[in-house]
């Protein structure tokens, strides 16, 4: 039975899927709707769909939980908030509920960096899945706190020099906290480490289920049109200069 | 010279009363202390920038005679961040915070001045306040390991030293205590060698002082100079923890 | 020489020509090519552009820059607006100036991405704690972003307090002709307030800066009281700052009372009745705080009527507040607000019929 | 006995409050010590937040989730929260926001202090909005207001603020719990719960970009734009609320909430055994404001005293109610007793300036 579902996924597309009318609001090559069907896929088989509420922050990313047919927190709410938020409703809903933040890297790791270290810290039992792709999309491609140096952003002209700050790498860094029992970081570029971020998120959403502690996961995405790249190159772009940057991988899997 | 450390009074002090604004036992004193003496060993008075945070060491600008700012909560990290930018290396920038300031609501401000690599100093007054460093919900007499999981609030410390090791742009990480005369000693080694290093231009540098709260800890200064050293320090080993060229 | 140019780089120009050194901002519609602007143009020039991880780090690391003895710059649009009240506290409470310039979206919350007026309430009151002011001004020209941004750092450091600069959008975005001229004010001489060692200052004393004059008594406040006192003083002094513009008031019997683009859409407006035989005019506030309530109350006095052009909430507060508090009691006021929108989705603005038909509407025309 | 840092605690329970989330702020860490011990006690959630920010942020979740939230902030922390007041008011979310004054601005003093007054009772963030704030003036009125507060924030799906100030928190008075019964509200279908647990099987959809991105009630952003003015015109229609003091006969009316209230009761006293005909109207919402009742007395010919710790907030509110016709006059922080931060407004000098006013037409009267 599981099995059949999960064909059925790989070829249709997820239940999860809201019906909205317009088209949707992503751009060419943007691989945030992959993650979206990671997360959609995840939630399906673990069969969670009415148990979930997905909490989302500001930017590209947030379009992803609006196409989702679950409860959801559309900006979750202020730029960078969607940890403490997604504390509050935890809080008060119980150990039952699953509660999912999507946030971009600069939502996350810039204005959100005190909830995000915080509520891990505090060990919340939430899962926060993180898109790291190097720049802010929406406002149109400034300097993000994971930029590599020598990334070029409408912020850091000629690339980012060392001046600027050094790239956070954030699944390391939260992995280094007491309250968290889960990190891992996956890349969406290819089929192998699409794969291999699906089980990640499903750990992590495994970890919250079982009432252990803070999970995070990042994922390695793109941003052709602010990279200034055609789709083709910012995924051999994410290959070859982002995963040696941020590799791939568990950094804390605490049972 | 032991005589002087011991009895005298570091000449940057302003205040001429004779008690600080501090609880019986607080050790922000003496934690100020250690800077200041520092400051004066090197002779960089002249050029030394005192920026204090919030909370029980608020006062600590207005005693000194070295240019100082009183900060918001939090935001001594980025002020300093500024100023050393607009003044360039010659500029020594020192901020004294306690934990509650520098490691809750100025999480953001302290993580990001080190992932820029900002050559300023950050002397961070750990004294388990209340919050982010874990122990204000717990009694102190309970050992410092992370509180059961169930509870309803579970608080862990936050170790900063291991959060910020593997960061670039950071040149010097140690964690020292002043519960006697040797710690002192060495605390002042650390803060010595942290500000060599930002004058060194070599990136951004933290000395955390495990510094007792009497009053908060509902122990008798000497007992919290026990806990410290018992408890405390079994959470949060002291040391070196990086010593590297940064930047 | 005459140029093409937005305004949101007007605002950069104008800094650049009123020797501002330092820029701090976090990206944020409609306000990211302001940011860009400075990325670009800073750096080469040994200038100081830092991009920040929020605004609350925005206004802090201003602090820094300006408690340095930096002219100083930030840049922010209406989300990020919520989170500055708490730096602007600060800053007015340590007497230190900074530039801010506030780009108004719709609202509240994350609101829209697209022009309104409704910032006006939370730039000229106080956000934060405190109760303080800042002098508040609205450009609405091209030429203007580029004169008042010069203006405004003249006025920061003649009061040692934030100046805003309020506009939005449909007043950044357009591309206008507009000349690049140095405009000459008489700056105090520099502060000996900034920090930068002992050793840098001419008579060899430490400073201290603070903004807590309640926990911290100093030479210059030896109370809190004093401290009041002289806080209240000096927002008197900035009262006299008032600056406005009349456009066929002289004879006018209903008046338009409008700033930014509400104000460019007023003025055609005016012109339009004055063809049609209206006496209409238009009073627009150059500064919003200090209001210009005397040129209102004046013609108030004569008995003319009022109509506020507002992109806001007209009915809830904004401008409309303060013109009441001017004409106190003695005229009739309408208003036009964003409920009188072209459009019902995000782009909607204010446009000049509408405000036509309510023109007549007061003067009793069909 | 109790303080009022505790009222708001014990009130908060009476309300039925779920979460508190708050960072300690002098002076408002004595009601977070309280709500420490005795939330979880009592199987509520208390969450210690690092910042403001994160508190507010925590309890936009609670509230979000259905639940009954609050914080506490001091006013050194006042401007942090105001972003997401902002969201809060867009999202339709009730959470009430206990605010106690202290001096200002910046870090200003640790003691009390009436200079928030413009930032509680006009739209201190982004956009244009108005909150209900309600200024309790005795430990009784804030365990009462705290419960009045959660049911204005629940009955208009708005945030609600109790201003109150570091006197009146502080100070220790009898204080009798009887939890007050209002009328029944709707329940809260919008909260989000999980989709399988929504009766309708419909999912929810909560966000702080209404009218950017659309919703169910409001398709477009002006169609958002008429809800919330509608909204907001009919709570200043409908929730104002005051107390009156030997108003028929005044010649002089003081206003005045919270600690300054009570200073003019007293002076109210000692003006009235000197023959001093004057009155009080004692605010007990800020916003709305008893514009209606302020206008009539000046249409009698009364005079405006407004009493107030701070630079002159309230003044601004009287000045638009009695439109010029009447002379206001104020009582502010630079007429404190003492130049310390623990400097207050005492009855005494309300009563002198009252009769610099009053004494000539007395005389000649």
């Amino acid at each position: 039975m599981e099995q059949a579902v999960t064909r059925k996924k790989s070829a249709g597309t997820p239940r999860l899927r809201f019906p909205i009318k317009s088209p949707i609001a992503f751009c060419r090559g943007c691989l945030h709707p992959l993650v979206g069907r990671i997360i959609a896929e995840n939630i399906e088989e673990l069969g969670i769909e009415g148990d979930t509420v997905l909490v989302g922050g500001v930017g590209c990313h947030a379009v992803i939980v609006g196409h989702l047919n679950l409860d959801v927190l559309l900006p979750g709410a202020a730029h960078g908030r969607a940890p403490d938020v997604a504390t509050g409703i935890k809080r008060i809903l119980g150990k039952r509920k699953t509660l999912i933040t999507i946030q971009g890297d600069g939502d996350a790791m810039a204005i959100g960096t005190e909830p995000l270290i915080q509520a891990a810290a505090r060990g919340e039992r939430i899962t926060v899945i993180m898109i790291n792709n190097q720049v802010y999309g929406t406002t149109g491609g400034q300097l993000a706190p994971t930029t590599i140096i020598g990334h070029p952003t409408t912020t850091s002209i000629g690339g980012r020099k060392s001046e600027e700050g050094y790239p956070v790498r954030t699944a390391e860094l939260l992995a280094k906290l007491n309250g968290v029992v889960y990190s891992a970081r996956g890349a969406l570029n290819n089929v192998r480490n699409l794969q291999r971020t699906k089980k990640y998120v499903k750990a992590a959403i495994a970890k919250q289920m079982d009432d252990l502690g803070f999970s995070f996961v990042e994922i390695l995405g793109n941003c052709p049109v602010n990279w200034r790249m055609t789709p083709i190159n910012s995924v051999k772009y994410i290959e070859e200069k982002l995963i040696p940057e941020f590799p791939l991988g568990e950094f804390k899997n605490l049972k | 010279m032991v005589k002087k450390v011991v009895c005298g009074k570091p000449r940057l002090w302003r205040y001429r009363s004779t008690s600080l604004p501090f609880c019986p036992g607080c050790q922000h004193g003496v934690g100020a202390r250690a800077v200041l003496e520092t400051v004066e060993e090197l002779g960089i008075e002249g050029k030394t920038i005192f920026l204090g945070g919030g909370g029980c060491a608020y006062p600590l600008p207005s005693l000194l005679d070295l240019d100082a700012m009183q900060c918001p909560n939090g935001r001594a990290t980025s002020i300093g961040s500024a100023m050393k930018r607009l003044h360039g290396g010659e500029t020594v920038i020192i901020t004294y915070q306690d934990d509650n300031d520098a490691l809750a609501v100025g999480t953001e401000p302290l993580i990001h001045a080190a992932l820029r690599g900002d050559a300023i100093t950050v002397i961070l007054a750990n004294n388990a306040g209340y919050g982010s460093t874990g122990w204000q919900m717990a009694s102190p007499g309970d050992t410092p390991v992370p509180p059961e999981m169930d509870k309803p609030n579970p608080l862990f410390p936050i170790n900063i030293m291991e959060l910020l090791a593997e960061f670039e742009g950071v040149s010097y990480l140690a964690r020292g205590t002043v519960s006697s005369a040797n710690d002192f000693e060495e605390t002042k080694g650390y803060i010595k060698t942290a500000i060599a290093k930002q004058m060194a231009g070599a990136g951004f540098n933290l000395v955390e002082i495990l510094t007792a709260c009497p009053a908060r800890w509902h122990l008798t200064p000497q007992e919290s100079l026990k806990w410290i050293r018992e408890e405390m320090v079994a959470g949060l080993p002291l040391g070196e923890f990086k010593n590297g060229g940064g930047n | 020489m005459i140029e093409i140019m937005e305004g949101n780089h007007a605002l950069g120009w104008g800094a650049l020509e009123a020797g501002c050194n330092a820029y701090c901002s976090y990206p944020v519609t409609p306000q990211n090519e302001i940011v860009e602007w400075f990325a670009r143009e800073f750096p080469p020039r040994g200038k100081f552009f830092l991009q920040s991880t929020s605004e609350i780090e925005s206004s802090f690391l201003c602090m820094g820059f300006v408690a340095g003895g930096a002219r100083t710059m930030t840049s922010t649009a209406s989300p990020g607006w919520g989170l500055y009240p708490e730096g602007m506290s600060h800053i007015v409470a340590a007497e230190l100036p900074l530039v801010v310039a506030l780009l108004m979206r719709g609202g509240p919350g994350q609101g829209t991405t697209r022009q309104s007026q409704m910032d006006y309430t939370s730039a000229t009151s106080p956000g934060g704690q405190g109760g303080y002011k800042n002098i508040v001004i609205a450009p609405y020209s091209c030429q203007e972003c580029y004169d008042f941004v010069q203006l405004a750092f003249y006025l920061a450091e003649k009061y040692r307090n934030p100046v805003i600069l309020l506009t939005e959008p449909n007043v950044t975005r357009v591309l206008e002709q507009m000349e690049r001229r140095p405009l000459k004010f008489d700056y105090p001489p520099e502060g000996k307030w900034a920090l930068g060692g002992k050793a840098r200052h001419s008579d060899g004393k430490a400073r201290l800066i603070t903004s807590g004059y309640g926990l911290t008594s100093t030479e210059e406040h030896p109370s809190y009281l004093s401290y009041l006192k002289h806080l209240h003083d000096k927002f008197e002094r900035m009262r006299e700052e008032v600056r406005y513009e009349q456009y066929e008031v002289e004879d006018a019997d209903v008046v338009l009372v409008a700033y930014g683009y509400t104000a460019r859409v007023s003025r055609e407006v005016v012109k339009q009745a004055r063809a049609e035989g209206i006496k209409a005019g238009l009073i627009r506030p150059v500064t919003l705080w200090p209001f210009p309530a005397e040129p209102i109350s004046k013609k108030a006095e004569e008995g003319a009527k009022f109509l506020v052009v507002e992109d806001n909430l007209g009915e809830i507060g904004g401008l409309s507040d303060d013109v009441r508090l001017a004409v106190a009691g003695r005229a009739e006021i309408s208003l036009v607000t964003a409920l009188d929108r072209h459009d019902p989705g995000e782009g909607g603005s204010i446009y000049p019929g509408k405000v036509l038909e309510k023109l007549k509407k007061i003067k009793g025309i069909r | 006995m109790a303080r009022g840092f505790e009222a708001i605690g014990w009130g908060a329970l009476a309300a039925d409050c779920q979460l508190f989330a708050g960072c300690p702020t002098g002076p408002d860490d004595e009601a977070f010590a309280w709500l420490a011990r005795e939330f979880p006690e009592n199987g509520r959630h208390f969450v210690r937040a690092s910042s403001e920010v994160s508190a507010i942020n925590i309890a936009y979740g609670g509230a979000s989730a259905g639940g009954r939230a609050m914080v506490v902030v001091a006013s050194a922390g006042w401007g942090l929260i105001q972003e997401t007041m902002s969201h809060l008011v867009n999202a339709f979310l009730p959470v009430v926001v206990v605010l106690i004054q202290r001096g200002g601005p910046g870090a200003g003093s640790l003691r009390h202090a009436q200079m928030d007054y413009l930032a509680v009772t006009r739209d201190a963030g982004q956009g244009c909005y108005r909150v209900i704030s309600l200024a309790p003036a005795s430990v009784q009125e804030t365990y009462e207001a705290t419960q009045l507060a959660f049911h204005l924030a629940d009955k208009w799906c708005n945030p609600v603020i109790i201003a109150t100030d570091a006197i009146v928190a502080g100070m220790t008075e009898p204080l009798a719990l009887k939890t007050i019964k209002f009328d029944p509200l709707p329940e809260k279908d919008w909260a989000v719960k999980g989709r399988g647990h929504q009766p309708d099987g419909i999912r929810r959809f909560l966000s702080s970009a209404q009218g950017f991105i659309p919703t169910r009630d409001f398709p477009t952003y002006l169609s958002f734009l008429k809800g919330l003015n509608e909204k907001v015109l009919k709570m200043r229609e409908e929730e104002i609320r005051y107390e009156s003091y030997e108003l028929e006969d005044a010649k002089i009316v003081l206003v005045a909430y919270g600690y300054s209230a009570r200073v003019c009761q007293e002076a109210l006293l000692m003006a009235r055994a000197e023959g001093i005909k004057a009155g009080l109207v004692k605010l007990v919402t800020l916003w709305p404001f008893p514009v209606d009742v302020l206008k009539k007395k000046a249409r009698q010919g009364a005079k405006f005293l407004t009493v107030e710790d701070g630079l002159g907030g309230l003044r601004e509110d009287v000045m638009l109610a009695v439109e010029g016709q009447a002379e206001v006059e104020t009582v502010d922080a630079l007429d404190r007793n003492e130049p310390g931060a623990g400097g207050a407004i005492y009855p005494g000098k309300v009563l002198e300036k009252m009769k610099k006013w009053e004494v000539p037409k007395v005389g000649s009267a």
